[in-house]
């Protein structure tokens, strides 16, 4: 990808779909901060496993409670989630790709070996080892994911600071005084950040999947906080008779990762001039 | 290349050295003594004591250290702290299992993606192409481990035609063995199926663009022609990496759908020794999967290496 | 068919029974876990005394045991032609060598009940004499579990893989993390197994082993871990469920020595607040029994305290305000086995609407479980099934990690394991008595013993009341 | 009768008409010149005639083929397929990109003639027989050589050979010369008029370049916003243009004589004593040392203030490295630089600062030499700004005052340089160069990537700035035309030597060394092609 990625061009029909389903589970997440149909948490015996019908429109799980309003809550652990790790990743990635892509080196070589090396280390083993140390909890799957993430993010990011370090806008801020740090945040920054975004979009849904994964292995988010992973766990023992518990969750879980794809795949389409060209 | 190859293999060397420090570094500050573990409930101090001796984890750790290391080079990976029985083996059984799991999920996924990939590329404006687009981008946002618990419901439990889970060893019963495989492997190779395609997708784009294919045509190939004798190993050099990446992705994504499936390999092993404190072998069954994929991803390079003559004689 | 209407039942030579929890090793001198005896005692070892299916205390490889006065001496004649399956014959050499190597040789804490034991001899090949440092009940129960298994004095040398001992049944061969095969002892003194070959199949997953049921896979489902999952069995033509009781007491323990458990109040208000009958009801699809207290109704000291503490919401508030403690919060640490991650939801949301806010932390059983809440008692309340027989002796534990300290409870129970049967009977259930009404702890309810199982294969134990999961009698049709 | 006839010929994108009512004819052995700006269509009306239109283009019209009775447009791609490369041959502009890099050359030479029916063997042989036609050196070697172990010009004679393999009635060649050196340049005109003389071949050659159709062609159309706007033989097209953007073309491409300014100062203000880069390359055997290409060796030259100063030389003869020490962006590996009498190379870069308040640079690459995501204001003043040179007030007024300098609307300064054409692009750099009143100004190439009549007003303009400000000029490169236009000394690199160095004049007139000759001699000129064709 080029350092001219700058400017959004024509949106694409992925972006666009992708924009409005991480819309919606956005807009999702944020009602559950100020409503939700029922409580979610509230066990209520006597409606255990309703099907869906006008008081629960998602229907009940065992604990009698409301699919719906644990569905909406789990849009918030879903999020929270990729947020955290998509935000480890890019925080601690971000600079240590530009770091690599600016020294030549003992420093930058360093910095890229370490990288393969926790590259070596896939998300879901890094979280079942963190989750062995520190216990499972969403806090150590989302670290764990951000941590297994960096080496994409420091990748991609070094790549894109050589290209723009090769430039003569370069050579022409240090003819023009500017001293590294200066060049780093001026001008490599900003011109990483379309490829740090279209990274993030992507990351975000490998996110999702491995919180699902986790939480079905039982290393991710603990109960009776509701993450659309976990309720797929809960569903499993139940799926011949009521379906349903796995189907929205999985739905959910599906339409969610689909989002992020879509609208990573339109912002790399939309930034690389090669494919705008055609 | 002699030269690259080498720097190469050095490079291997180290990351797997520094592997070994991290894990086991990692593994120490893991809370739960061993001994304390096996001994369960009510144990005394001395009793607790005198196991620590017998396993060893009474000595500074660097002394474990190297001595863990020695028993990897070896090949024995030292003693179980729960089953008293060497690891090495116990390892190798699984690892075997893994593999035939993996590997048959990765050949499925080649031959679905590279096909695929190839059409949506080539009709990427046309109708099957959207088609297999949308396909491909939902088998990436379904987890492999739904399609599994699906699968199960429905071709073991609804219809009946395969087991719901389980293993039995190729040795044994060969009919039994691919009943036993066709599930699992489907559902873990359908879902790395879909991202492969995209890549397919990507890199016969690119390829697509590339001048020389336009060279290839004023010759007087046809476009179909032309992609397939200048087109195709030139998009394998791109997607030879990702092949090796989704290797790795595999290999851990096997540790979930070997729950759902109920299949002795790595991953229940390495889930084992977690719940059970098993140190070293969790150790171990980390090493060999870390291994693993630097091994893959030396191996792409290598590979990498021979696909492309640039890098070969330059 | 016209000609023979009732085909003679043909009896399978082979049955797959499905299990939870893997053993580590086949070792339980030297590693704790609930699966070694599970799989292997009754089946591969065997004790001089068992239990029956009614919690009564009967002989197996003694053929009788006489009590001396000072309830000291015990003395018992043992079975001749009992065998061991490396060929050697069990002697009363074996049985105090046996007796013997507890002490000596066992590391897991469980020893403890061969502490009691002073000597051990042998007075000829068919007698043993066994000597107590002072009378104890609790010693001729403990017999019966592993710890009165009884090993060859030439077969010991690699336990962890190849046990050896006198029952029915000889290990075959183990795969771990997959299946382990019991093969039936050709050369067994007693009535022959009915199966030949035994397979017990481990699963981690327990919907993989109800699927594994219903796709015929295997014939047992040993315990159904999801009860709601039941429904899948109803079909009454291929598959049958037996219900029984277990002695595991589902045991919501609070922090007895920290503040605010050491106040009464604040016990008994948890006690109140919980609707236990709905725990079971939404957690356990309503499959357990309500107790009040540490004994399970097999015990011969049971007594129902289950109505001790009905559900009353509002007396719950008003003893926490007493308490000086309305708005409490709580670590609620659990280990994360399916009926206490199901429980603990249940309890959480009960509490809430009382005001007491519980924090579930799930921590990883064993291995974290036990070291933070168990060995450092790390919590404030936590949950787990006792499944040990006749485990109230831990609450004369003050160590023990409720950190339960009540002298009287401690006497009472001291007294009953040295006194007659009659005394032990009563003193017993004088201190459950006591600990219920002391609010030690919340008595959520008695796990059941659930199995599904293919229609045709009998011999399954209806309750679970010892560490063996007894495969003797099992057959299929 | 024609061989290859163009009737009407329109391409589209969409509803925009990229090629529009294009007509031409080519005779047999006729060679006949495309040239135009930039984005004119060239390419567009080659690929319509070959079928090669990108994905989403659409061509109508027609096209004739001597032998071919249907419209070339209208046939299905199978029957196309076998026109290419057989009757049909085409040589496209960057030779590196154009060939399989995973591919031995020979093979892929064989390709077209095993396409059109030659067996294995025949094709293999013929093969080196064609690379020996089109002098590669070694072509029993070069067949098994990869495209990314031959230079430039060799692949280009790769491309050539391969689109003259089966004797073809027409060869397209697409700028074939415009990513080679002047000295190859020759070389390779030569080889196309040559092996197309000899088969009759009729060429259609396009490029930007006047002097290079002047000197192949004998028939020329000009081209602009996709139509034919002139057309007619070289010598009158070129004498007498009649339409008015030929007369542009024209003008752009025929400098006037430079105005050498009487500029009698002597003080150096840069001067280089013994300089010599080595660069080195990655290690390629084990043992071995590692490679190094010297850049520029034992390099001494001094410029005097207010000189404007050429550096001309072929591509890697060290140029830019030349100019990135005395910009003090580099450091020399021996010798040392001093500017304004103090020593440069010997200095961190954090305390080059007189030396970046006093000497600012122009690049090349006028879309890459701005940050894409910085909007013109903090360009220009990004000097100013790193040089704490001024308060923020100062800045704005600052940047006005330079735009309006350089010719751009003051408004600009809000804008981003994508929405600003390569000339306007050119100017903004320029600007900002003059930001902190440098004294010396360095230009690396600051032409080569614009079209003729843009390259006309931006020289125009640094030799005004130059003379306004009173500035010391350094100007680099490849084109010995433009140099001589605009500088007064002039130096000439050669495989990092410096092999002449005098009055620009003198340079030109009588050079000294053989280097300069050569390259004197291999420069196209419009005047030199016409003299040759007897035009005046
Ligand atoms: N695939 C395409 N789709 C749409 N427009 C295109 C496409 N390719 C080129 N164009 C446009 O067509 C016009 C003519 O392009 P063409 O390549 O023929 O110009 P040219 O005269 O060859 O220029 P140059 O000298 O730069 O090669 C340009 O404006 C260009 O932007
Ligand atoms: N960073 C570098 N590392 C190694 N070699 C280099 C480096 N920069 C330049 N070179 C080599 O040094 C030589 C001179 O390069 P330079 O860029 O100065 O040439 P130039 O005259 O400016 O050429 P052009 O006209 O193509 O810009 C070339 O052979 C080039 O390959
Ligand atoms: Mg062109
Ligand atoms: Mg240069």
């Amino acid at each position: 990808m080029s350092a001219r990625l700058t400017y959004l061009r024509p949106r694409s029909p992925s972006l666009i779909a992708g924009g409005v389903l991480i819309g919606v589970v956005v807009l999702i997440a944020l009602v559950s901060f100020v409503w939700t149909p029922h409580d979610p948490y509230r066990v209520e015996a006597t409606s255990r496993l309703l099907g869906p019908g006008s008081e629960f429109w998602l229907g009940t799980d065992k604990f009698g409670r409301d699919l719906l309003s644990r569905l909406m809550v789990g849009a918030r652990t879903t999020l929270f989630v990729g947020i955290v790790a998509v935000g480890v990743a890019a925080v601690l990635g971000t600079p240590l790709g530009i770091l690599a892509g600016m020294s030549r080196g003992w420093l930058g070589s360093f910095v890229m070996r370490g990288n393969d090396l926790v590259l070596a280390f896939p998300a879901l083993l890094l979280a079942i080892m963190f989750g062995a140390v520190f216990g499972a909890s969403t806090l150590t799957a989302m670290v764990a994911i951000g941590v297994a993430t960096v080496p994409a993010f420091a990748r991609i990011v070094r790549a894109g600071t050589l290209q723009v370090m090769s430039t003569e806008y370069v050579l022409a801020a240090r003819a023009a005084g500017r001293r590294r740090l200066g060049i780093a945040v001026r001008h490599v920054l900003p011109n990483v950040v379309g490829l740090i975004i279209v990274q993030a979009s992507v990351a975000f849904a490998i996110a999702i999947l491995a919180e699902a994964g986790l939480s079905f292995l039982g290393f991710g988010t603990a109960p009776p906080v509701p993450s659309w992973g976990r309720m797929l766990q809960e569903s499993q023992e139940l799926l011949t008779s009521n379906p349903l518990l796995a189907v929205w969750p999985g739905t959910a879980i599906a339409l969610a990762v689909l989002g992020f794809n879509l609208f990573g795949d339109g912002l790399r389409d939309a930034y690389d001039p090669k494919l705008v060209q055609r | 290349m002699v030269l690259r190859l080498l720097k190469r293999t050095a490079v291997f060397v180290a990351s797997i050295a520094a592997a070994t420090i991290v894990v086991f570094a990692f593994m120490a500050v893991l809370p739960g003594d061993p001994a304390e573990v096996a001994l369960g409930v009510n144990a005394t101090p001395e009793a607790v004591a005198a196991l620590r001796a017998e396993f060893g984890t009474d000595r500074p750790p660097v002394v474990q250290y190297l001595d863990w290391v020695g028993s990897l080079v070896t090949g024995d990976f030292g003693i179980s702290y729960v089953t008293r029985d060497l690891i090495g083996p116990q390892v190798v059984d699984r690892l075997l299992v893994t593999l035939w799991l993996v590997v048959t999920s990765m050949v499925l996924a080649v031959l679905i993606a590279v096909p695929v990939g190839t059409v949506m590329a080539v009709r990427h404006r046309g109708l099957s192409g959207l088609a297999l687009s949308a396909l491909s981008q939902l088998g990436i946002a379904v987890p492999a481990f739904l399609a599994g618990i699906l699968a199960v419901a429905f071709f073991a439990v609804r219809l009946g035609w395969l087991p719901s889970g389980g293993w039995t060893p190729p040795n044994q019963d060969p009919v039994s063995f691919v009943q036993h495989l066709i599930l699992p492997a489907a559902a873990l190779g359908i879902a790395q199926a879909a991202v492969l395609a995209r890549y397919v997708r990507t890199a016969v784009l690119d390829v697509l663009r590339e001048d020389y294919l336009r060279t290839a045509r004023a010759k007087g190939l046809t476009p179909y022609r032309a992609l397939l004798r200048h087109g195709l190993r030139n998009a394998a050099i791109p997607v030879s990496t990702v092949l090796g990446l989704q290797l790795a992705t595999l290999l851990v994504g096997a540790i979930v759908v070997e729950r759902v499936f109920v299949i002795p390999g790595l991953g229940s092993l390495l889930l084992d020794g977690v719940a059970n404190r098993d140190l070293l072998l969790v150790q171990g069954v980390v090493m060999v999967l870390v291994v693993a994929v630097l091994l893959v991803n030396y191996l792409v390079d290598v590979l990498y290496t021979a696909l492309d003559p640039r890098l070969r004689t330059s | 068919g016209s000609g023979t209407s009732n085909p003679p039942e043909q009896e399978a030579k082979e049955l797959t029974v499905g299990l939870i929890a893997e053993p580590a090793s086949l070792d339980f001198t030297r590693n704790d876990g609930a699966a070694i005896p599970q799989a292997l005692l009754l089946n591969v070892y065997e004790g001089l005394v068992k239990l029956d299916a009614n919690g009564k205390i009967v002989p197996l490889l003694a053929k009788g045991y006489t009590v001396s006065d000072d309830r000291r001496t015990y003395t018992f004649t043992l079975r001749e032609g009992a065998k061991f399956s490396n060929d050697a014959p069990f002697t009363a050499e074996d049985a105090a060598f046996s007796i013997n190597r507890v002490k000596t040789d066992w590391t897991v804490s469980l020893k403890a009940g061969m502490d009691v034991v002073d000597t051990a001899v042998a007075t000829n090949p068919t007698t043993l004499q066994v000597t107590l440092k002072q009378p104890s009940n609790s010693w001729l129960f403990r017999m019966t579990t592993r710890i009165g298994a009884m090993f060859s004095r030439t077969g010991i040398n690699d336990l962890a893989t190849k046990p050896i001992g006198t029952g029915p049944y000889t290990m075959k061969s183990w795969k771990r993390g997959d299946v382990m095969t019991l093969a039936a002892n050709p050369d067994y003194w007693g009535t022959k197994p009915p199966t030949e070959t035994v397979s017990l199949k481990y699963f981690k997953d327990p919907t993989a082993m109800n699927n594994a049921l219903l796709t015929g896979s295997i014939d047992v489902v040993s315990s159904v871990q999801a009860p709601d999952s039941l429904g899948q069995f109803k079909d009454t033509s291929k598959f049958q469920i037996i219900e029984g009781t277990t002695n595991g007491e589902v045991v919501m323990s609070f922090n007895d020595g920290k503040a605010p458990f050491t106040d009464k109040r604040v016990r008994q208000a948890i006690c109140y607040a919980i609707d236990r009958q709905a725990v079971i009801d939404t957690a356990w699809a309503g499959h357990g029994e309500l107790i009040g207290s540490m004994v399970p109704p097999t015990d011969p000291w049971y007594e129902d305290l289950s109505k001790l503490y009905p559900y009353d919401p509002e007396k719950a508030k008003t003893l926490l305000a007493q308490a000086g403690t309305p708005k409490l919060t709580l670590r609620f640490r659990i280990p994360n086995l399916p009926y206490a991650v199901a429980a603990a939801q249940v309890v959480k949301s009960q509490l809430a609407d009382v005001g007491i806010t519980a924090q579930i932390d799930v921590l990883e059983f064993p291995a974290r479980w036990l070291s933070e809440v168990f060995t450092n008692a790390d919590y404030d309340m936590s949950m787990i099934a006792h499944v040990e027989p006749r485990d109230i002796a831990s609450w004369a534990n003050p160590k023990y990690y409720w950190r339960y300290d009540n002298k009287q409870v401690q006497k009472l129970l001291a007294e009953a394991d040295s006194g007659t049967e009659e005394e032990q009977v009563a003193k017993t259930k004088q201190a459950a008595r006591i600990l219920a009404e002391d609010a030690a702890a919340d008595w959520l309810f008695l796990f059941p013993n659930l199995i599904a199982a293919k229609v045709g294969v009998k011999g399954l134990p209806k309750n679970v009341i010892s560490e063996a999961f007894d495969l003797t009698a099992v057959s299929k049709s | 009768m024609s061989v290859l006839s163009v009737s009407g010929l329109s391409v589209h994108a969409g509803s925009s008409a990229l090629v529009d009512d294009v007509s031409f004819a080519l005779e047999p052995g006729e060679r006949v010149g495309l040239i135009g700006e930039s984005g004119s269509g060239k390419s567009m009306t080659a690929l319509a005639v070959m079928g090669l239109l990108p994905e989403g283009l659409r061509a109508s019209g027609s096209v004739g083929l001597a032998g071919e009775s249907a419209n070339l447009l209208t046939l299905r791609e199978r029957q196309l397929s076998a026109l290419r490369g057989s009757r049909l041959g085409m040589v496209f502009q960057e030779p590196m990109s154009a060939l399989n890099p995973t591919m031995r050359v020979g093979d892929q030479l064989a390709e077209v003639l095993r396409i059109h029916g030659a067996s294995r063997q025949a094709a293999a042989a013929r093969a080196v027989e064609l690379l020996t036609q089109v002098r590669l050196p070694d072509p029993a070697g070069a067949v098994r050589a990869y495209p990314h172990q031959l230079s430039g010009g060799q692949r280009q004679r790769v491309m050539i050979a391969m689109a003259l393999a089966n004797d073809p009635l027409v060869l397209i060649c697409d700028e074939p010369t415009s990513a080679l050196d002047v000295t190859v340049q020759a070389k390779i005109l030569e080889l196309v008029v040559e092996a197309t003389a000899d088969l009759d071949t009729s060429v259609l050659f396009i490029t930007h370049d006047l002097p290079v159709v002047a000197t192949v062609c004998e028939r020329v159309l000009v081209m602009k916003d996709g139509a034919i706007v002139e057309s007619g033989p070289v010598a009158s097209v070129f004498t007498t243009p009649e339409h008015p953007y030929t007369r542009l073309l024209l003008d752009a491409a025929t400098f006037g004589r430079p105005t050498s300014s009487s500029h009698n100062a002597v003080d150096p203000i840069v001067d280089l004593s013994g300089v010599s880069r080595t660069y080195r390359r990655p290690r390629r055997s084990l043992f071995g040392p590692r490679p190094e290409v010297r850049a520029l060796r034992d390099v001494r030259m001094s410029i005097a203030a207010g000189q404007r100063f050429g550096v001309v030389g072929e591509s890697g003869s060290g140029k830019s490295t030349l100019v990135r020490l005395i910009a003090g962006l580099d450091k020399p590996s021996v010798g040392s630089i001093r500017f304004a009498g103090r020593r440069i190379e010997a200095l961190p870069e954090r305390r080059l600062r007189f030396l970046r308040e006093d000497l600012q640079m122009v690049f090349q690459d006028p879309a890459g030499s701005l940050d894409p995501r910085m909007r013109v204001r903090d360009i220009v003043a990004e000097p100013l700004v790193s040089l704490q040179r001024t308060t923020e007030r100062d800045v704005d007024a600052r940047v006005a005052e330079l735009l309006t300098a350089v010719g751009l609307p003051t408004d600009s300064a809000d804008r981003y340089p994508h929405q600003f054409s390569g000339g306007q692009r050119q100017r903004i750099s320029i600007a900002r160069a003059l930001a902190p009143r440098p004294r010396v100004l360095v230009a690396d190439e600051p032409v080569s990537a614009l079209d003729a009549p843009i390259r006309a007003q931006i020289l125009e303009l640094l030799a005004r700035l130059v003379d306004e400000y009173d500035l010391t000029m350094v100007f680099v490169s490849h084109d010995l035309t433009v140099v001589r236009q605009v500088c007064d000394m002039v130096a000439v690199l050669h495989d990092g030597e410096l092999v002449e160095l005098g009055p620009t004049e003198q340079v030109y007139t009588e050079p000294q060394h053989p280097y300069t000759r050569e390259l004197l001699a291999a420069v196209p000129t419009l005047e030199k092609a016409l003299a040759s064709k007897g035009v005046r």
